[in-house]
């Protein structure tokens, strides 16, 4: 070979070799993101819409939607998340296959939203399991939903296979499956998965 | 020059094999034919995904993919990558072993019915006597398959899902082959080139096809129908109906995995077709006298494609039927008219040539058609219903 | 369509012995409201729905009601002997003074049933059933064996008032989970404590964030307010 | 591979017997594989009961549910034994969090109740609280009334039709066409109140803006185009052999039953029990458009499918007639003030005939800013209480079919 060690070496701490295979890796699974069939609420609606004839999402490559988890990259977490319903989504989290990816669609879905009040509402679906790309809105327009895929893939792009920033799902320290809350008596529990949620400040 | 280009790859393997001392030729040639159908079917596979996906777009007034690549054309390599690098998940208490090999035996199989498929003129792997006979074994493997894939899984729907699959495909099996069983009788041979040849001269430009026949049109409805229920596509798609049983027999399947069953699907499909193809359209031969230039392994392949088409025609437009219904459909229409057809075909194979044979063979056939469809529907009472109104 | 009092008339002339109360409804709708005695309820329910000239054969709408224990202040004037001077002589004189007196008026929860006729094409007739108290007698004879369409609305009053529909074929929570313990459409539920986290400043939900904080800083706990 | 070590080498059982012993043989082996590691779990697929029974949960996660419902289903074979609806997976308190706030403030939250039809619900609740205030509604805001309800009702019933067809196994093509027309109603929509779905528009006494002439004209033109619409869905559903026969004859609704389950709207219609609000209360201005009310015989699921698509043709009419005669005027009762809204002590239940039955509101005033108690009567709810005697004896197929065929959506039955 024409290089010399030295140079491969260098190269190689800059990720040469290995940005051409990420490279690919990360197109072919930015290309072909299988959402799950999965809805809660109106933003259900939403994303059907989005699938439909005047938006078709399908030109992404995505309108695969697959009823099983275990075929599905992405989960949109579409609509208010109610503490009877968070045990079901976090397990269906559990179920997918790595990678997989996680759109928090609608204001309900992000903080609880208008009916943040609610005795049976989770504030955001963040607490039990991390989420790549969050959508305001109530609920947000297809289109929102269309740049949230294209901010994913965006985000798939710049994921890196070794080294610092790579995802976690490529760490075998992070964690694969997230606790699944229990339905206690007054409440879920835990509350939280700490360790997924650090707990924010209040700005007053 | 239309002669060489008819047979290219049949001259370019017993070029490459003539290097090779005469004891290893047979053995070389045949590996280069299994090269030859294991890269260009899963390429056709990955053509035919994306083709469905357009396709049953334009169905639906939106465009299907168009972002990767020109066109959308690298959306089946993008899946692909996609499929290859995702993680395998095992459930915790499924069977292992079996969970794997389902849908290796699946490919594997489907893979071994091209062999006696004759592609082209003198494109054929193997030239089997009872090449149909191996064809519908290998076909037959597909039921032990899913019902591996649907009992290792260990899950309800995975369960379900591989009983109505393995109901469906046995009770589909007996129509498809007695109306095979009518060609072999015209035909004379089991084994699937001479069929083709049986097909292959004209009278005037219009080809002696057995789909132009009245026995061979009955018979080739069977098959369509039955083809359609074997490959578990729209309407007959139970096994895998996801709105009832999640993704059937293969809901715990992930990655690779899935993927090989995605392809399996598929390539049953066009082992089916070109089944089909085979037995009642003339195989390889082209449509016209006229157009017999054209390689004959273009016609094989365009005839497959159209096949195709129809499929995903059929999903783009039909719902879906009902375990019980398709067991009734099975039993009690598909096959009694696939006897009724291999009768009718006996009478063409004994009475003399003439125009009163097609009168004859025509009438029954109708007639039973008819007759057998409006009882099916009285029996059940279902019709189109009057609706009145109040003020 | 025949008013409250015909029906009441009527059901008493029907039901002998059973209880109707007339609760009148001081709003522009003028929806007055049966209540009935629990004894007899389910006999005059069936002869609401019966009743050729009522036929009440659709029950639209079962909800509860939750009526606090009210403190009720009023002022009522009592006589009193009071001993006074009067003219400096010592006497004793009868006299009228305005008085404020509490009284803890027990709170209740209420069942209301709206009915309607399919068949005549007329109504609401309302009727009301009433618990006991609030804690422990919270029973009131269901209705689900006349109507069906009772059936899920009485498990979800039972689910979210705590309403004990006897005689209900099925009664479990409908809308919380099975293990569930509160009643939380009670008017003085309290709702778990989950609000450390608020971006946007909403009303009640910023006060009740920065009340969780306090708290959680009272009882020194680690990471409520600390960023980890 | 313990499964391979349990199966005996010879055998002289006949095969069938022999796989039947080998399959539990191996059953047991994993399931004793499964105590060894301390999972206690039983197998998962095997038949609980002696009998056969398997119990199956469809749902909450579920793709015919149609949101997150669940149905405990207990299938013999195939078919039906038992079933029980479990909700409360989308219970968002939207009664507790009216009882909160401001009248006014609440008119959002109705929007969320049933998502696909959110001016029909804004509608029931501007009815119920202008009977709680009596307050009286312009006419040009009661036309405005009818003809986004009845816009509504046409997408509602389209996409309901769709969303059956698709848990047919249709794959997406009728509701693809359902919903290209649901889109252009949305565009109205969203042109005449900001937004798609989440209309928020009528307000107690009338309406919050007012409709301009362009916004009528295309209005109409839409109007127009929809009897081709409904003939090209016609042309590709109704006469379908395979639809007819997943319809025909399943899920059958006797109209005693009906009426005593409180089953209203379509559902109830298709048992041939004529009992529309539009014609029984003449709330708004029913009274003056002349239509009629499409009854069906059987009960059944095409029934309902049928009456949802010639309910789609009535309301052309009544749009048609109310597009022609909108008069000119005020759309909001200049006596209602809408912020510090405090309405007088008392009760009242307003409802309406929304796309998916009676859509009732149930409030009490105790003179406060915020409604002392605030109910929904969720049609939705309240016509799955015959859901289960409609499925026994069928297929689990058809319990997909049946489910689909009632048109719920989940907002409305949990709230």
């Amino acid at each position: 070979m024409a290089i010399d060690q030295e140079l491969k070496i260098e190269m190689g701490k800059q990720g040469v070799f290995v940005t051409t295979i990420q490279e690919l890796y990360n197109w072919g699974r930015r290309s072909s993101v299988w959402p799950m069939q999965f809805g809660l609420a109106c933003c259900a609606i939403e994303m059907i819409a989005t699938t439909m004839a005047r938006y078709d999402l399908a030109r992404f490559g995505a309108e695969v939607f697959r009823p099983s988890p275990r075929q599905a990259d992405l989960m949109i977490v579409a609509g208010t998340v109610t503490k009877k319903m968070a045990p079901q989504v976090v397990r269906l989290y559990n179920q997918m296959a790595e990678p997989k990816y996680v759109i928090a669609m609608g204001a309900c879905a992000i903080s609880g939203g208008p009916f943040k009040q609610g005795y049976n509402v989770l504030k955001g679906i963040d607490r039990y399991m991390p989420v790549d790309v969050h959508i305001p809105g109530c609920p947000p327009r297809p289109e929102a939903l269309i740049q949230a895929f294209m901010t994913l893939q965006k985000k798939i792009d710049s994921h890196h296979l070794t080294g610092e920033g790579r995802p976690r799902y490529l760490d075998p320290d992070a964690p694969g499956e997230f606790k699944v809350p229990e339905p206690g008596e007054h409440d879920l529990e835990p509350a939280s998965n700490q360790g997924v949620w650090p707990v924010p400040v209040v700005i007053r | 020059m239309a002669a060489t280009f008819d047979q290219i790859f049949i001259l370019f393997r017993n070029w490459l094999v003539h290097f090779l001392p005469p004891a290893w030729q047979p053995a070389a040639g045949a590996l280069l034919g299994v090269i030859g159908i294991v890269a260009v079917f899963p390429g056709l596979f990955a053509l035919t995904t994306l083709l469905e996906r357009k396709g049953l777009g334009r169905m639906q007034n939106r465009y299907g993919p168009n972002r990767v690549g020109p066109f959308g054309l690298l959306q089946p390599v993008a899946d692909g990558l996609k499929a290859l690098t995702k993680e395998d998940v095992v459930p915790f208490n499924a069977n292992g072993l079996m969970h794997l090999l389902a849908p290796l035996v699946m490919v594997v199989t489907v893979f071994m019915s091209f062999a006696v498929l004759p592609m082209g003129r003198h494109m054929e792997l193997v030239d089997m006597d009872a090449g149909l006979l191996f064809f519908f074994a290998m076909g037959a493997a597909t039921e032990l398959s899913v019902f591996m894939a649907g009992w290792s899984s260990r899950n309800k729907y995975s369960i379900l899902g591989a009983m109505r699959a393995v109901a469906q495909m046995i009770s589909y099996e007996v129509p498809m082959l007695l109306s095979s069983v009518a060609v072999v009788m015209i035909a004379g041979s089991l084994s699937l080139p001479k069929v083709v040849a049986a097909q292959n001269h004209y009278t005037g430009i219009f080809p002696h096809w057995y789909v132009f026949t009245p026995w061979g049109f009955g018979a080739a409805l069977m098959f369509a129908i039955a083809a359609i229920a074997e490959t578990n596509r729209s309407p007959f798609d139970l096994p895998e109906g996801e709105s009832e049983i999640i993704a059937g027999y293969h809901t715990e399947y992930s990655g690779f995995k899935f993927a090989l069953f995605f392809l399996a699907e598929y390539l049953g499909m066009f082992a089916l077709s070109g089944l089909g193809v085979t037995l009642f359209m003339g195989g390889w031969s082209a449509p016209f006298s006229f157009l017999t230039w054209i390689p004959s392994w273009i016609w094989f392949f365009a005839k497959v494609m159209l096949a195709i088409c129809v499929f995903i025609w059929m999903r783009g437009t039909l719902p879906r039927l009902r375990q019980d219904q398709l067991m009734n459909f099975a039993w009690k229409f598909v096959l009694p008219y696939s006897l009724l057809v291999l009768l009718v075909t006996a009478f063409w194979r004994f009475l003399p040539p003439g125009w009163e044979r097609w009168v004859v063979c025509t009438v029954i056939l109708a007639v039973a058609y008819v007759v057998m469809g409006r009882a099916a529907f009285k029996l059940k009472r279902v019709g189109p219903r009057s609706y009145r109104y109040a003020e | 369509m025949k008013t409250v009092e015909e029906i009441k008339a009527a059901i008493e002339a029907a039901v002998p012995g059973a209880k109707v109360e007339i609760v009148p409804n001081p709003g522009p709708s003028g929806e007055h409201s049966l209540l009935l005695g629990h004894e007899q309820a389910v006999e005059v329910a069936r002869f609401l729905r019966d009743d050729p000239e009522l036929a009440l054969d659709y029950l639209s709408n079962v909800t509860g009601v939750d009526w606090l224990d009210k403190e009720v202040t009023e002022k009522v004037k009592v006589k009193r002997q009071v001993t006074k001077t009067v003219d400096g002589v010592e006497q004793t004189v009868e006299e009228t003074v305005d008085e404020t007196r509490k009284h803890v008026e027990p709170g209740y929860l209420e069942a209301v049933y709206h009915l309607f006729s399919m068949a005549r094409k007329h109504g609401p007739v309302v009727l009301r059933l009433r618990t006991g108290n609030r804690t422990d007698q919270v029973e009131v004879p269901s209705l689900t064996m006349l109507w069906r369409a009772a059936e899920f609305q009485e498990r979800e009053v039972f689910d979210l008032y705590g309403i004990v529909f006897k005689g209900h074929p099925d009664l479990r929570r409908i809308l919380m989970w099975e293990g569930f313990k509160d009643h939380p459409m009670r008017k003085d539920y309290v709702e778990p404590d989950d609000y450390e986290y608020e971006p946007t400043a909403h009303d009640q939900v910023l006060k009740r964030a920065q009340a969780h904080q306090a708290q959680a800083a009272a009882m020194g706990q680690e990471g409520a307010g600390a960023g980890q | 591979m313990s499964t391979f070590e349990t199966i005996p080498e010879s055998t002289s059982q006949t095969s069938a017997e022999h796989l039947a012993e080998r399959l539990s043989k191996s059953i047991t082996a994993a399931a004793e594989a499964d105590r060894r590691e301390g999972w206690n779990r039983p197998p998962v697929f095997l038949p609980e009961s002696e009998n056969g029974v398997l119990e199956v949960a469809m749902g909450p996660h579920h793709p015919s549910t149609h949101g997150v419902f669940r149905m405990d289903v207990s299938v013999d074979g195939e078919r039906v034994i038992r079933l029980k609806p479990v909700f409360g997976y989308l219970h968002r308190n939207h009664e507790k969090i009216a009882e909160g706030t401001a009248y006014l403030a609440s008119m959002p939250y109705t929007d969320r109740l049933d998502y696909f039809c959110s001016l029909t619900n804004n509608w029931a609740y501007a009815l119920a609280v202008e009977k709680l205030a009596g307050i009286q509604v312009p006419e040009r805001a009661e036309y405005i009334r009818v003809i986004l309800a009845e816009l509504t009702r046409i997408q509602n019933h389209a996409a309901a039709v769709g969303f059956l067809l698709q848990d047919m196994g249709a794959s997406g093509t009728p509701l693809m066409y359902a919903f290209r027309e649901r889109e252009k109603i949305l565009d109205l929509f969203e042109q005449l109140t900001g937004s798609r779905m989440m209309c928020n528009y009528m307000r107690f006494g009338g309406c919050r803006v007012d409709v301009t002439d362009a916004w009528l004209d295309r209005a109409r033109r839409l109007v127009a185009g929809m009897p081709q619409f409904v003939d090209e869905f016609e042309a590709l559903l109704t006469t379908n052999e395979i639809l007819m026969v997943r319809c025909q004859g399943i899920g059958a609704l006797k109209p005693d039953l009906a009426v005593n389950a409180g089953v209203t709207g379509p559902m109830l219609r298709a048992t041939g029990v004529n009992y529309d609000l539009r014609k029984v209360d003449h709330y708004g201005i029913y009274d003056r458009f002349k239509f009629r009310i499409p009854l069906g015989d059987h009960g059944d699921v095409y029934d309902r499918y049928m009456v949802r698509i010639l309910e789609i043709r009535e309301a052309v009419h009544i749009l048609e007639q109310a597009l022609k005669e909108i008069p000119a005027g005020p759309i909001m009762d200049p006596k209602t003030k809408l912020r510090g809204f405090r309405p007088k002590p008392g009760e009242a239940y307003g409802r309406i005939e929304a796309p998916k039955g009676e859509l009732g509101f149930y409030l009490i005033s105790d003179g406060g800013s915020n409604p002392y108690r605030y109910r929904v009567r969720p049609p939705s709810m309240i016509n799955l209480t015959v859901l289960e005697d409609m499925c026994l004896g069928h297929n689990v197929a058809d319990v997909v079919v049946i489910l689909g065929s009632v048109d719920i959506v989940l907002g409305e039955v949990d709230r």
